[in-house]
């Protein structure tokens, strides 16, 4: 089975879908890797780390995607780049299916098997290749380091000859991976960290790692059974807000991570409560890319309000640790392949009744497969 | 008849031994009252079955009013009453010694030196409880003054009171005299008055339990009198494990007994000696534990040596110990200690001390005369008292935080080094410091046993 | 004299037994431990209740009679005086 | 002369005391074992000091040979031969009991009820304890099998011999028969024999223990026989001291001592028990500090429970003194353990967990049968055996950390909860499972605190 | 009987000496600490002492005499042995 | 007594040598304060804060150096403002004396009381106005965060469904107060930490945050008695230099502080130890501005080296936290001038024979009085 690895077209990402470890274990499979000049050029991996791995390095995209029967990226594909797949072809990466509906009928139409990164299951068999947290996990790490490298004060307390810094307040919205692990930063970087999820049992995780749980009383709320929170009914939404403006506005970080699966991320953050806080804080809004939870927020851009605030609403935040995000990933990539090798046939197995693939495979044999996406 | 009722001594012995050891855990404590006064009912029902035991009227007269009494008025005091009414109780257990002792001598029945040897010390001892019980009692009840009463040429007269008793007794022993026996009951019940006076009112709960050993020792004696068993045993029982506790209280009160017995002070319940220049006190962990243990306010006091030591884990669970303890625990943070700013917050931190513990230079020093014990771990530049009471010293000036206004303070160190100044610390030497030697994290660990042992 | 010295058995071993039962005793119990065993200490009553049980006459009856009731008030009262502060001691604790 | 000799007996005592004491503290331990020496010396010099004991050559005789084939044993024996070499020492210490109270039954003096039940219990409890510390020693030394010997109807046989044993002790106590003695004799030495040989050698020296205060206890019954204070006591003292121990022994094994003694497994040293569907064991803090005690290799298995308990200072306290205690300490991280990626990382470097110690899946895996015991902390599904053999369990395929394969596991949890997956876990029915059940941090810790105590 | 009554006494102090006595023991002194007592079980000597020293004859001295030999090499070789163990045990530990 | 205190006039400077905080003491003190307008806009403080401190607010720079009788600043001022100053004020602030001789002259012809901030001796007395440490101490976290936030990878170990991610190395050069706060901050992060100092009593601290501490035998070091590091002869250095290269070269991050009082830093890493590290990989150069530890670093400039490591050389790095930064720097000007203030005259007291004085006071009554210096 041929496998390839094209460069990432979008400019901001920096992330590589196979590193030279994933290489290798593929290869160790029995698998023939290809991967397009340039791949890990942006995480720090050079042509050479691929070739040593076992990989054909080879400059020619188009060729490189026709002639393979699994191809894997990071993000979604050019449209124009779907038709360069031969039939049953397999494509993983992140599609964004929910948006992406064009994409998916020129994916059916090609007779490619597409499997969407973002749809594996949360179940525990499925971890080693959800993606979805490994990226998750880093961005959450990545939010913290960034917030600090933007302030203008200190996260540890510190009790000095020259009096006493305290410590800085942070407020984590959403505990799901990222939100966890930016807790988990910031706490070891030695803020004082209240964080706040619609999901009962997220905020005993946030108290395992030691932060502050900001109990307000919604009423009922559900997950999915995949752990994902439902959306919250515009009263309870509202009620959160008025809950949390006073949290934020005593905050100097705000980290806002809430996402609703197959949906917009609520809007968390207005603009009042963006002016109540202190000049010099910062939020950073790891759900910007997808629409934000501050409004106001730009996606890849910082700005500084009126009142002095820092709006981080970075895009591609794994990005900034790209070279342990494309570790990660690429393992992700490596044991999915590998979980459904077959080890004769040298081939990666489509079976659709297999409860992961069920979960995340769109398109196979021509047609939409998956119930959600199904037209 | 008679084997059933050493029977019944035997089983009364076993209550007793299970009583005690129940009343030193809290979880068991009242059962184990419960329990040794079962053993006690037992004993005296299997004594009143003697034959030898005829008049059982007065005896039951004698029960009655004596249990109207104890009981009416063990009821009826007042919670604060309680370790005064101890002390009275005890004194009456003390004079009844006496009594059965001098009873046996007026019998007269017995003329071997064993039982006069036993008559003999039961009055001694039991007079000497009796009198000094009820001198503590005067004293805690506030119908005496706490203060200790010193009186000229106390330890003179002491002596010749001891010497005399001793004489008195040979006498007593070899001729059976009774001029001396009432000689000894006469002494005994002074050197009881004379050896509680110069105590102060503070010390009083050591002295009641040390009495309280003596009743019970007195009791084993009186036992030797009439050959009883059970006397004996729980006489010896209560005598040794009386003896034991009030070690452990003294302990607690980070005083050696010998202090309290005749150091003469203690009156308003802190020391009040001049500092002893040149003399560095060190006190084991297990002594530093009977402190912290009686301790309501503990202030930690980390410096350059809980760092080095890496101690900042144990320190945090020895706070939450004594938090659990019942104490209210804090940890000062002196601006310089360590060697970089804010170098005890890394290390608390990463030990998970709340940051609402954490306490300030200023605000600490305001309240540290209430606090029962500073534990100063590594640290020594920062608690020197030169800074604020020697213009000589090179740090005079410096703000330091006041430790030596504390209590007590324990400073952890692994010898006699000096911190990064370079100077002699004169804190080391204050008659309220004990120094506890040793790498600070094996101290603290050490007292985290103690306080799980 | 073999009872003596069976007695001195007894003595001794009772003295280690009272040595060993006393260990690590949380201060709170230091009051109520010791008042326990004063109450302990009122086993004299035994021989108070020799002393004026016996068929005799004259002062040393009366004695053990005053030691029956002061041993007697040292017992009760000793017992009750502890289970109270131990009720209170309870109590404080939930 | 008496009274020299019973002083002498009560000094004895003491020594016993503190040897026993003594020998309990590693630091004091040899220091201990001389005093008791001394003690024995003492008791023995004063015994050939009784006027009754005339005839000094005998005995003289008696003890150069058993003096010279002691010491020369005791002093050849290779290291490795020193727990067998103490069973058959014990063997004949039960023999001389035996021979001590046959030897008063011919003298014939003693008539009453209570010498006859002391003569009966010392030849009863005294031949047990030789022919079983005989068997002992034999497998022990390896000139038998290690292995249980089983026979059928096993249980009745030693029933029969039981009866046998009580009935012929009521004829000989009620008719002083002397065939009834021997028939005691007869049976206790087969008693011994049969009960000793079920028992596996891994087991061996729990029965040691047990037979030895066996032979104190018929020490102590022959001390009735003659009416010797310090027989009683010293015999009493081993007795008692040895069953705490047997005890001791046993938790430290993880068994029970009925366990022990009817089990009939241990031959191999691993529990042979089949895996017990629908029972999970719980263990006490106690015990399970008995068996960590004895470890040789530890390895902690983090989990979810441990973030929410936030144990993590706990448990590096714990990991430090095991290590301090010899054993090899290891923390077994499943990749997804906790709710987020590096969850125990973050945890553990707080707890400042070196990172040596820090170990993958695969690698623990690998040698996890040699790893005397597992902690599990708040884990659940990460160690699940149906991710490994059952087909049926939506986590098969799941790589677990294979825990169930080590030898004995503790799983530290609240109650009966499940993971996040919502499974059952069989690994807590497992038959080296132990629940140790409790807040993880509290559970910890204790076990600390048993350590320390 | 007054003096077994006081033996049985001595008995049952002595039985809860020995359980208060033995704590928490580290496993290495599981084997000595038994060995030890062991060697103090070997007290039966005097026992064996006294039956084998009577002005007597006749089976029952001849059983005295072979309780003294037992018993003497469970008290001779006890202690040794114990002693060689908690040696070995000391230099391990350095 | 007049303060005043000057906007800074270095582009690169974000402190003020005054924050809202201690303007309040000191007028507290008795103090007349008056600050220029915009002293505190680029660490957070408005005009408005410092009026409501007590502070005058002037725009009339000039008038406000005329009228002072003391004058606190963060750098060193432009050689032609020392001439507004009136005779026998007083001006505290950084001077780099060892450097700038002509400045130092200028001060004492205008009669003008220097006081250099780097000058106040390291004694435990005065360490509330050590403003040397206050903010190397900040230097020190600040340089971790930016490495951080510069790196490719993270820094805690993580165990993850997608493999291990292993724990970041760092290795500190100079163990001072910076050092020791760089230390505390990457081992908060999850780092590995090397350190190494040519003062043996520095790696004892650095062992007391849990670092690891490089032992090289280089034969006797020497300190002052300040606590500052004697430079190394060129023997040591060159073996020095050669014991540490493989750290170095293992490390994914390495801070460089190491300096020498009154002279240049030494350079510490050579060109060839930067060729063998890897890619991705980052030095930061706390020394930079004052020369550098590193070959080929450029003060206030990132430069990426052919084999991909990054080069930062910060200049300024306290000024990233320039709120903090000001608080501390603040606190330390106020406590000087409580510490010498005469409450009768409400004035600082010069008092050349005071052992505080004595190290930092430059000029004094037309002359150069410190000892160092004078001429
Ligand atoms: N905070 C800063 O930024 C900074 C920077 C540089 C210098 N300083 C200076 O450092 C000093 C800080 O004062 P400090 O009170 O924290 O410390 P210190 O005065 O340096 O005293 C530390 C004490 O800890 C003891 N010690 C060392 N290791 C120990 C161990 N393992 N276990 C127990 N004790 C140990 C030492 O005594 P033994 O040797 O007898 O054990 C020593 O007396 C001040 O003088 C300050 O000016 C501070
Ligand atoms: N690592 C990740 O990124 C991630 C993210 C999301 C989900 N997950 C999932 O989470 C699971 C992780 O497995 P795990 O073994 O770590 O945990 P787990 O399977 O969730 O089990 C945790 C156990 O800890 C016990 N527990 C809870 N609180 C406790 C306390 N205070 N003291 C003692 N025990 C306590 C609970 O039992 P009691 O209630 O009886 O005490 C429970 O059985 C996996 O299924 C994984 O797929 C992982
Ligand atoms: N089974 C597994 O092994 C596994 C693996 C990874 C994650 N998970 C689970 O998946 C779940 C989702 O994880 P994720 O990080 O991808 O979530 P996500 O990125 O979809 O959302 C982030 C968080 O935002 C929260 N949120 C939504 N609306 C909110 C609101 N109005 N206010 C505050 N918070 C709001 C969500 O509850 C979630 O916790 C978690 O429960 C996680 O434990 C399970
Ligand atoms: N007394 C006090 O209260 C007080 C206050 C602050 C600092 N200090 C002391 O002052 C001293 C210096 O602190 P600093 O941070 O200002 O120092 P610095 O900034 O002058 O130098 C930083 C470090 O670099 C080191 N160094 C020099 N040459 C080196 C080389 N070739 N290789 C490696 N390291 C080298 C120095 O030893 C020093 O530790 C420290 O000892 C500190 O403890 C004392």
């Amino acid at each position: 089975m041929k496998i390839f690895a094209p460069k990432e077209i979008n400019p901001i990402e920096t992330r590589a879908s196979l590193d030279p470890a994933a290489v290798k274990k593929l290869v160790g499979l029995g698998a023939e890797v290809s991967v397009e000049s340039g791949l890990g050029a942006r995480c720090g991996h050079g042509d050479a780390a691929y070739i040593d791995a076992g990989a054909t390095v080879t400059a020619d995209r188009a060729a490189g995607l026709a002639a393979a029967d699994l191809v894997t990226r990071v993000r979604q594909p050019a449209l124009d780049e779907v038709g360069l797949l031969k039939a049953g072809a397999i494509h993983i990466s992140f599609l964004d299916p929910f948006h992406e509906t064009e994409l998916i009928s020129r994916f059916a139409a090609q007779q490619v098997s597409a499997i969407s990164l973002e749809m594996i299951p949360r179940t525990t068999l499925a971890q080693k290749m959800d993606a979805i947290s490994s990226q998750a996990n880093l961005a959450g790490y990545a939010a913290v380091v960034i917030a600090a490298s933007r302030m203008n004060t200190i996260f540890p307390m510190m009790m000095t000859p020259a009096g006493t810094i305290s410590p800085a307040k942070v407020f984590v919205l959403g505990i799901g991976v990222a939100g966890l692990q930016a807790i988990a930063t910031a706490k070891r970087l030695g803020a004082r960290v209240t964080a706040f999820d619609v999901r009962p049992e997220a905020l005993e995780q946030a108290e395992s790692l030691g932060a502050k749980a900001l109990r307000i009383d919604l009423g009922t709320t559900a997950g999915t059974d995949q752990g994902y929170a439902k959306e919250l009914s515009p009263d309870q939404l509202a009620k959160q807000i008025d809950a949390q403006a006073k949290v934020c506005a005593q905050s100097d970080v705000v980290i806002t991570t809430a996402k609703v699966f197959g949906r917009k991320p609520p809007i968390l953050i207005k603009k009042d409560v963006v002016a109540s806080m202190q000049s010099g804080s910062v939020i950073v809004d790891l759900a910007a890319e997808s629409g934000g939870n501050v409004e106001g927020i730009t996606p890849g851009e910082v700005t500084v309000t009126a009142n002095g605030v820092k709006l981080i609403g970075l895009a591609n935040i794994e990005g900034t640790v790209a070279k342990h995000a494309s570790q990660v990933l690429a393992a992700n990539f490596a044991n999915m392949i590998e979980h459904f090798w077959d080890k004769e046939a040298r081939t990666f197995m489509i079976k659709p009744a297999d409860e992961i693939q069920q979960g995340c495979l769109i398109t196979h044999g021509g047609s939409i497969v998956h119930e959600r996406f199904k037209i | 008849m008679e084997k059933l009722i050493d029977l019944a001594y035997i089983l009364s012995s076993i209550l007793f031994i299970f009583g005690i050891k129940m009343l030193g855990k809290a979880e068991s404590a009242r059962r184990g009252n419960l329990l040794s006064a079962v053993g006690m009912l037992i004993a005296m029902v299997a004594t009143l079955l003697y034959k030898e035991v005829v008049d059982l009227k007065l005896i039951g007269i004698g029960l009655v009013v004596g249990t109207v009494i104890g009981g009416v008025w063990a009821q009826k005091v007042q919670m604060t009453g309680m370790p005064e009414l101890v002390a009275l109780f005890n004194g009456f257990g003390g004079l009844a010694s006496v009594f059965v002792g001098w009873a046996e001598f007026e019998f007269g029945k017995q003329t071997d030196v064993v039982t006069e040897v036993a008559i003999y010390s039961a009055i001694l001892i039991g007079g000497v409880t009796f009198t000094g019980s009820l001198i503590a009692y005067l004293k805690l009840a506030g119908k005496m003054s706490g203060r200790p009463t010193l009186f000229p040429a106390q330890k003179a007269i002491n002596a010749v009171i001891f010497t005399a008793l001793i004489v008195l007794g040979v006498i007593y022993v070899v001729q059976g005299a009774s001029w001396a026996l009432y000689g000894i009951i006469g002494l005994s019940l002074l050197l009881g008055v004379l050896g509680v006076l110069p105590i102060g009112g503070g010390d009083m709960p050591v002295i009641i339990a040390f009495l309280n050993s003596f009743s019970g020792l007195a009791g084993a004696a009186a036992g030797f009198v009439i050959l009883n068993k059970v006397l004996i045993v729980a006489g010896c029982l209560v005598g040794t494990s009386g003896i034991i506790l009030t070690i452990i209280m003294c302990k607690a009160m980070n005083r050696t007994f010998g202090n309290v017995l005749f150091g003469g002070f203690g009156a308003a319940g802190g020391p009040a000696g001049k500092a002893v220049e040149g003399e560095m006190k060190a006190v084991s962990v297990e002594d530093a534990y009977f402190v912290l243990e009686a301790a309501q306010s503990v202030v930690f006091v980390p410096g350059y040596g809980m760092a080095v030591a890496q101690a900042q884990h144990a320190v945090k669970e020895l706070g939450s110990i004594l938090e659990k303890n019942g104490a209210d625990v804090r940890y000062a943070i002196h601006p310089v200690a360590g060697r970089m700013p804010g170098h005890m917050n890394v290390l608390l931190a990463e030990a998970d001390v709340p940051y609402e513990q954490l306490c300030e230079m200023e605000p600490i020093n305001a309240s540290i005369s209430q606090v029962d014990v500073v534990i100063v771990i590594g640290a020594n530049d920062v608690v020197n008292p030169a800074a604020v009471d020697d213009p000589e010293s090179p740090i005079y000036g410096m703000p330091i935080i006041n430790v030596h206004e504390a209590r007590t303070v324990f400073a952890l160190k692994r010898g006699k080094g000096s911190g990064f100044s370079g100077l002699e610390n004169a804190l080391f030497f204050r008659e309220n410091c004990r120094m506890i030697y040793g790498d600070a994290k094996e101290t603290i660990v050490g007292l985290v046993a103690q306080f799980k042992g | 004299m073999e009872t003596l010295i069976l007695l001195l058995f007894v003595f001794v071993l009772a003295a280690f037994l009272g040595f060993e039962l006393i260990q690590k005793i949380p201060s709170q119990l230091h009051t109520p431990l010791m008042s326990g065993s004063n109450a302990i200490s009122g086993i004299t009553i035994v021989g108070a209740i020799i002393a004026c049980g016996v068929d005799a006459h004259g002062i040393g009856k009366w004695l053990g009679f005053g030691a029956v009731v002061l041993a007697m008030i040292n017992v009760v009262g000793g017992y009750v005086v502890t289970d109270r502060m131990l009720g209170m001691f309870k109590k404080k604790n939930k």
